[in-house]
């Protein structure tokens, strides 16, 4: 039971760090069609961000502090690399996913050449800031705080992103271009601004997975390489752009992992996943939830 | 249309690119195997002619790999400098050959061919992972060409064209295995990243716990590149062992350390034994994750000797002052010396005779003296168990207080005849 | 940039028209549909343009709103060029389009899909979502529903308001009463009556109900193969002439 | 998987195609709405009705491209509903496109080659065609387009494209042929032609099942006609006796211009 | 300038074809051979194995339309088919001891697993380095494309299969050899890896298999099949209201890029002396798409000279710039698939078409014509 407990906890806590980074794939991928492979290199610029507040700007004798700063700031910096991106490349690539793909991988390419040049190929260290350390133990589960403190901040993306979505006016415009893309740019909706907020939010949330990254591993040129294939897989498994299904599929590629890892090794258990998903997709080759989308023509 | 052209323009700019650099290439590869002594090289020196002895230098310098082999090209290069500055060898200069392995086994393989038969190199330097080395190792040896690999490593192996100047494993492992026992271990877990050296290195463990009357309560692997400790971590907990023996490599020791932090197990519940975390990695891992944790290696930057405060220093002072210094890189510089030493003592470049000048011989390195074995061309190196302290050095603890002879088969250990 | 103004003018099309076509090709992808299409729409009026299905009529109305390129010739709206314009500058410049179908914003609810349209610009007030409503009461009580639930007639009701909250001058509709249950169709059509009579408000309808349209129309244009086959004033228009045109 | 034979059909004259209580539905909305239709051999059958009656979606489902919710299709007294879009082709039931799709990349020989291969095995697919095989070369010439086989089929017009398709679905020799508006975007004597071929391949013992809206077209070429509206079978019979019918004179033309009211009630209760 | 017109043919005829194709095999056969030394012989050698993953992926993707991210995957299995029996030879050779590859001894295995025993067999391990890549690439690709998954979604799903399969091997190295792969080979079939004169020979036997799978698939591409597989790349679903299945005319294409990368493996292992996950990998099943991206997707020839150029390029920078070739090679693929989706064969096309169309002017003044194929 205890066991059942822990792995769930843990579950929960790889869906969380899975989930952040598939967010913004779910906008860009959802939104535009755009396979961007340079999502992981910007999660790697958010993980930088909050080395360089800490250490260059800050001094080590304000960790909270700027690691507080460091979430706004590392959403600006994924997002500004996101714009730049959509306006040097992606809309010259309008319907040709499948070269969004190439073109951004040779982006990401760079992007990690560059990393290296300006950070050193050696890996960086982040301090936690302190009220980070440590855990609660709950019913035999012991939860640490940085686990507990992503797992908050998926909670607070999805509800932002919830609010964004729902209440504000630009979030209407971003959900009225997903659904009728034709639709809206007849309607007055200036859908090249739509699309570049898109991958700007996208990609700032990538730079906040970025700093959440900073809590658990490694921060070096090639972090983003990590996390990227797992969280198309999140993308694909949960349906193009739909958040719930964003959501559904982190949760259970987490928790499939969390307990074939315990029953089994690292190594297995990651292949089975990748097995389920084939299997999975057998029965729902759309994904978990599919919505019909009708064009003007 | 003008958009239209600019296309077109960019992408006849990126063929005529392509193509010059097919043609270069063409061009470059007729012209050096005809004067492979005098064609334009990627050198950083000018020397030219007979005046120089080239030497290969072989590390990722991209890749996954590259945060951990840049360090020893870069102490490699450190002692190229300081034999050049002393007068060279055989009275010529060393000009080193770079080489990009980009952590990937195969490159490592085609390089070391080119640097062999293309640069006609005098000796190469390099490698990290078993992986690269086991790539290398047959190159080599059809080539009847030397390497020196810098690293410890999983034992096993013994090619007459391989310099070992790491650890094996009765310099390391085992020597990290007594100390833990000696603290009052019974029980132990092992960690390691899927792949040669620590399943290798896990096999021996076991051999040596079977006779040592330790318990191994679990063994355990992650994919290289693995930072999802979370059920790892709750699997230690559950077998409560009373210490850790750790194999990973690279990026997960600093997922590991930073999720075994977080889930409140300290060095003093649960000491974690690493054999692949040196100061470079601590740097990385940050100091206060894994303080008070041990390691085991032949050198750390803090090891007292006048070598080592020169060796310190003059990286620092080429490299910069927030740079340390670490066991490969030890290896790497110590490694060049000794390449060094024997050609002078061979009055010749040529692998045969330097193998054989090299028998014996013995170096005054920042570790302490080591010596070239007569037969398994392993270095004896001196044992030292190390405690990571809150800033980032690494403590002496204990020590072999002599270097041990390398015994890569582990022939002298009883409990070992089975593998 | 061929069409000046020393082109002849093709009938149907006036110079001082609010919308004119100017000998238009076009087509989707790589398949040509429309072949040199010259159309005016009267100020303050309405132009019918007919047809039987798949002789283009839909195409010329995605061109003119900047779905679809135009390959040759050009669009001119209240005298400007407007033919490279992108489809939102064109409805930023007064040009609103109703497509034909259920067409919406499925899972946005009827309230946000008007008021997508509103925010979407500065300059719109947000009294336009109610004088739109007021047209169409039946929409009121279905505010808050997803807009991909509604039935055929209360989609297409949703469309012709979203049309109006842009306060256009120029309204596009594409068969607006195709497939939708005759007491709906009895609304719309009240509703375009109402909306012609609206100061400042030119209407291009796509219509099969032949009597209806031309009732209604000062302009007429009947296509076929891609290309305008008649177009005029429906003044003095002979009763049966559209009719045989049509051929049905 | 394979089709029975030719020779294996039912009798002559025997219902070819056999349609009851047929339903599609999407997302709610009844586009077929309980369709019962018989198709004889060798009859030229028009089948009309305003925008959004179901024509297309009924042809959709004979084919395989939709699946109904509820009824059946037999076809030469086979059930066509579970079947998948190649088997029923395979079955002898060829169709056409509102908009022409053929392969642009392709040549327009290529175009009619590919779908008259479609029987082949595959040694002889992976050969390389030596030329126009005489059923293409027919084909070709039956819709007037022998002259551009090397042209590739996206330089092709509206109207040739059409010839095309009807080219590819000829030369796969169907027993059922399901033209979906063949004449729209045509000249008139286009459609003329269109028209006597029609005629002719039912001549040679194809059945033709045409969706049309053209009414003079339907008038000189159709022996039946069965009307639909709002997914339903309004009425069948000969073009005469439909257009005589009051009920498809409302659907179809629109309302009298002055019944508001009560033309309004008319239709709703039809 | 009649010489020049002579270079630039503007026929694409059999007569054509034949000039082209015997220029480029006396290169491949005799030119290369009298010019280039051991070392860049053996290079060619390799890059002439990754031509040959990139014919297939030319028939898969340029044209069948789908997107092989994964051919890593089929290349490692050609390559440890023939690995394996390269090693069990070696074994069997052996003087003493239990007659196993080395990496087993040291991992612990005692006796050889029951998976390596029908590779000792030579012809079995040379059907199986083709066969078993297609195999399951046929089973893959079935469950796959019934499913009608296609573009994107098929794309990272095949990268996904590469990677999972790169976890198999490093966790199973009892098995496999782990990371390090299955290296140190000294023979291949009596030729002595070695000595020199027998690389040679070597590097004459992958270069006639490569023009050999150069004219199947070229003869592919042009047969029948060839038109029904253009077919559904741009109108899938049309192809269903023809007969045919797309399911079965997609697997083919698939399932024969996956037996020409996986010969391509069992040619690379002897050629370089290695094979490990470490070629497998989503790394490098990317890049051997961006090789035929960058030659040219839908031109066989362009594809697979696109590997080789990409493959002399990334030696060539890399010891020239050992330490910033990553971005000359990132900037290189976002140049050509953003700005010439067509690839060197599109731009060596415009430049054909233009110098043709100067010629021509300059001989008659009468106007080149209008070019009848539009750039996608």
């Amino acid at each position: 039971m205890e066991v059942f407990l822990s792995q769930l906890f843990i579950g929960l806590s790889v869906a969380s760090m899975l989930l952040l980074v598939a967010l913004g794939l779910t906008f860009t991928f959802g939104q535009m069609n755009v396979i961007n492979m340079a999502h992981g290199e910007f999660v790697m610029a958010g993980a930088y961000t909050t080395y360089v507040l800490q250490t260059s700007v800050f001094g080590t004798g304000a960790v909270t502090l700027a690691f507080g700063l460091s979430l706004p700031l590392a959403f600006l910096v994924g997002g500004v690399l996101g714009l730049i991106l959509e306006f040097t490349l992606i809309r010259r690539l309008h319907g040709r996913p499948l070269d969004t793909l190439l073109v951004t991988w040779g982006v990401s390419l760079m992007l990690q050449q560059l990393a290296r040049d300006i950070f050193g190929a050696p890996n960086v260290q982040v301090k936690a800031p302190s009220f980070l350390e440590g855990g609660i133990t709950v019913a035999g589960v012991s939860m640490p705080y940085t686990r507990l403190f992503i797992i908050g901040l998926v909670v607070v993306a999805l509800l932002a992103i919830w609010f964004y979505l729902s209440k504000l006016p630009a979030g209407r415009r971003m959900r009225a271009v997903v659904q009728n893309r034709d639709l809206a740019a007849a309607s007055g909706v200036r859908t090249p601004h739509v699309d570049r907020l898109t991958f700007f939010i996208g990609s700032g949330l990538a730079g906040v997975a970025g700093v959440a990254v900073t809590l658990l591993g490694s921060i070096g040129p090639t972090l983003g390489t990590n996390y990227i294939i797992d969280a198309f897989l999140v993308v694909i498994v949960g349906g193009l752009g739909q958040l719930r299904g964003a959501i559904v599929a982190a949760i259970a590629l987490g928790l499939a992992n969390a307990y074939l890892e315990y029953w089994t090794d690292a190594s297995l258990a990651k292949a089975a996943v990748f097995a389920l998903i084939v299997v999975f997709l057998q029965f729902r080759p759309q994904g978990l939830v599919v919505t019909r989308r009708r064009g003007l023509a | 249309m003008t958009r239209l052209g600019v296309t077109r323009l960019l992408a006849i700019l990126a063929a005529a690119i392509l193509a010059a650099a097919a043609i270069a290439g063409c061009g470059s590869s007729s012209s050096e195997s005809d004067a492979a002594d005098t064609g334009a090289s990627t050198s950083a020196s000018a020397d030219s002619g007979g005046d120089a002895i080239k030497v290969g230098i072989l590390h990722s310098l991209s890749g996954t790999m590259a945060i951990s082999e840049v360090t020893v090209r870069d102490s490699e290069l450190l002692a190229i400098d300081e034999i050049n500055r002393s007068g060279g060898v055989l009275g010529k200069q060393i000009e080193p050959v770079i080489e990009d392995g980009a952590s990937d086994w195969p490159t490592f393989a085609e390089k070391a061919q080119k640097l062999i038969s293309e640069d006609r190199v005098a000796a190469t330097f390099g490698g990290w992972t078993s992986a690269s080395r086991k790539a290398m190792l047959p190159v080599f040896e059809s080539n009847r060409a030397l390497l020196f690999y810098p690293v410890q490593y999983e034992g096993l192996e013994q090619s007459p064209y391989i310099f070992y100047s790491g650890a094996t494993t009765n310099q390391q492992i085992i020597p990290g295995l007594e100390y833990l026992k000696e603290q009052g271990a019974r029980s132990l877990f092992l960690v390691g990243s899927d792949y040669v050296f620590p399943r290798t290195a896990n096999k021996e463990i076991k051999a040596w716990a079977r006779a040592n009357d330790v318990e191994i309560l679990g063994e355990e692997y992650t994919p290289l590149g693995h930072t999802e400790y979370g059920t790892l971590i709750s699997k230690l907990q559950e077998a409560r062992p009373d210490a850790v023996f750790n194999t990973l490599n690279g990026d997960s020791n600093v997922a590991f350390f930073k999720q075994l932090k977080g889930a409140g197990v300290s060095a003093r519940d649960m000491p974690v034994m690493s054999v692949s975390v040196a100061e470079e990695e601590v740097a990385g891992i940050g100091p206060e994750n894994i303080a008070g944790h041990p390691v085991a290696w032949n050198y750390y930057q803090t090891t007292d000797t006048p070598e080592n405060r020169r060796f310190v220093r003059a990286f620092k002072d080429r490299y910069g002052a927030d740079r340390v210094t670490s066991d490969p890189m030890e290896a790497g510089y110590v490694q060049v010396h000794i390449w060094a030493k024997a050609v002078e003592k061979a009055g010749s470049t040529d692998p045969e005779k330097v193998k054989e000048a090299a028998r014996g011989l013995t170096f005054d390195a920042p570790e302490g003296r080591v010596r070239v074995d007569d037969v398994n061309q392993h270095l004896y190196k001196t044992a030292r168990i190390g405690v990571i302290e809150p800033d980032g050095q690494i403590r002496e603890v204990w020590s072999s207080g002599r270097p041990i002879a390398p015994d890569p088969y582990l022939r002298t250990y009883d409990w070992a005849s089975g593998l | 940039m061929t069409a000046t103004a020393a082109a002849p003018a093709a009938p149907g099309v006036r110079d001082d028209d609010l919308l004119r076509v100017e000998a238009v090709d076009g087509g989707h992808g790589s398949t040509a549909v429309l072949f040199g299409v010259s159309l005016g729409v009267p100020r303050n009026g309405l132009c019918c343009l007919m047809g039987r299905n798949g002789v283009g009529k839909s195409t010329v109305l995605q061109t003119i709103v900047g779905l679809l390129k135009a390959r040759r010739g050009r669009i001119v709206f209240d005298g400007d060029d407007v033919t490279k314009l992108k489809p939102y500058d064109r409805a930023r410049a007064g040009i609103a389009f109703v497509p034909q179908g259920r067409d919406c914003f499925p899972q946005l609810t009827v309230r946000e899909n008007l008021r997508v349209v509103q925010e979407a610009r500065r300059d719109l007030p947000k009294s336009g979502i109610d004088d739109a409503l007021d047209l169409f009461p039946r929409l009121k009580p279905l505010l808050d529903r997803p807009a991909g639930f509604l039935s055929g007639g209360q989609m297409q009701q949703l469309a012709i308001a979203r049309a109006l909250v842009t306060q256009p001058r120029l309204l596009l509709l594409d068969e607006p009463t195709e497939g939708i249950q005759p007491n709906i169709i009895l609304e719309i059509e009240d509703a375009i009556e109402q909306l012609k009579r609206t100061a400042g408000l030119s209407i291009l309808l796509v219509e099969q109900y032949v009597d209806f349209a031309l009732r209604l129309a000062e302009r007429y244009a009947v296509m076929d193969g891609g290309r305008v086959i008649d177009a005029g004033d429906t003044a003095g228009l002979a009763d049966g002439h559209v009719r045989r045109l049509l051929a049905v | 998987m394979s089709a029975p034979t030719a020779g294996a059909s039912p009798a002559a004259g025997g219902a070819l195609l056999e349609i009851r209580g047929l339903k599609v539905v999407f997302d709610g909305f009844h586009a077929v709405d309980g369709v019962d239709l018989t198709v004889e051999q060798n009859e030229v059958r028009f089948l009309i009705g305003p925008n959004g009656a179901g024509k297309t979606t009924l042809v959709d489902a004979i084919t395989g491209l939709v699946k109904p919710a509820a009824g059946s299709i037999r076809f030469e007294g086979g059930e066509l509903v579970k079947r998948r879009e190649h088997q029923i082709v395979r079955a002898g039931v060829g169709r056409t496109f509102q908009t022409p799709t053929v392969f642009e990349q392709l040549t327009v020989l290529e175009n009619v080659d590919v779908a008259a291969s479609f029987r082949l095995g595959l040694p002889q697919l992976l050969r390389r065609p030596r030329g126009a095989t005489p059923a293409v070369t027919a084909a070709l010439e039956a819709v007037g387009l022998d002259a551009l086989g090397d042209a590739q089929a996206g330089t092709l017009s509206h109207g040739q494209r059409q010839w095309l398709e009807v080219a590819m679905v000829l030369c796969q020799g169907p027993r059922l042929l399901l033209l979906d508006e063949p004449v729209a975007g045509m000249t008139g004597e286009e459609r003329l032609r269109t028209g006597e071929l029609i005629t002719r391949i039912a001549g040679e013992g194809t059945t033709v099942l045409v969706i049309e809206h053209d009414m003079d077209f339907v008038r000189r070429f159709a022996t039946r006609v069965t009307v639909m509206h709002e997914g339903r079978i309004l009425t069948e019979g000969t073009v005469s006796e439909v257009q005589q019918d009051e009920t498809v004179r409302e659907v179809y033309l629109g309302r009298p211009r002055d019944a508001r009211g009560a033309g309004a009630a008319a239709e709703v209760a039809s | 300038m009649a010489t020049m017109a002579k270079l630039f043919p503007a026929g694409s005829g059999r007569g054509a074809f034949l000039v082209r194709f015997t220029l480029a095999a006396a290169a491949l056969l005799l030119v290369a051979p009298a010019l280039l030394n051991d070392f860049r012989l053996n290079l060619l050698a390799r890059y002439l194995c990754l031509a040959i993953i990139a014919v297939g992926i030319g028939l898969a993707w340029g044209q069948g339309g789908m997107l092989v991210l994964g051919q890593g995957l089929f290349f490692g299995l050609g390559g440890y088919a023939m690995g394996m029996h390269m090693k069990l030879e070696e074994a069997a050779a052996l003087p003493s001891g239990p007659q196993l590859p080395d990496f087993m001894t040291w991992s612990g295995v005692e006796s050889l697993p029951w998976l390596w025993v029908p590779f000792r067999s030579a012809a079995f391990a040379i059907a199986a380095c083709v066969l078993v890549p297609m195999i399951v690439a046929a089973v893959l690709g079935t469950l796959i494309f019934r499913q009608r998954v296609r573009g994107a979604y098929f794309a990272i799903l095949s990268q996904a299969m590469a990677a999972a399969f790169v976890i198999v091997l490093i966790g199973q190295q009892g098995l496999t050899g782990g990371t390090n792969g299955l290296t140190n080979f000294r023979s291949f079939f009596g030729l002595q890896l070695s000595n020199p004169d027998d690389k040679r020979l070597l590097y004459l036997f992958v270069a006639v298999v490569f023009l050999a799978v150069f004219l199947i698939a070229r003869q592919l591409v042009r047969s029948r099949y060839g038109k029904v597989l253009v077919a559904c790349r741009d109108a899938e679903d049309r192809v269903r209201f023809l007969g045919y299945d797309p399911t079965r005319v997609k697997v083919l294409a698939y399932a024969g890029a996956a037996g020409m990368a996986g010969l391509a493996g069992a040619l690379y292992v002897p050629v370089v002396g290695i094979m490990s996950p470490a070629l497998l990998g989503i790394v490098p099943s990317i890049e051997m798409v961006i090789w035929v991206a960058l030659g040219g997707r839908t031109v066989l020839a362009w594809a697979a000279a696109g590997a080789i150029i990409v493959g002399w390029a990334r030696t060539d920078l890399s010891e020239r710039f050992p330490s910033g070739w990553l971005y000359a090679q990132g900037a290189l693929f976002i140049i050509v698939i953003a700005f010439a989706p067509k690839g060197l064969a599109g731009v060596s096309e415009e430049l054909q078409r233009r110098v043709r169309s100067l010629l021509s002017r300059r001989r008659s003044e009468t106007p080149a014509p209008e070019r009848v194929k539009v750039a996608a």
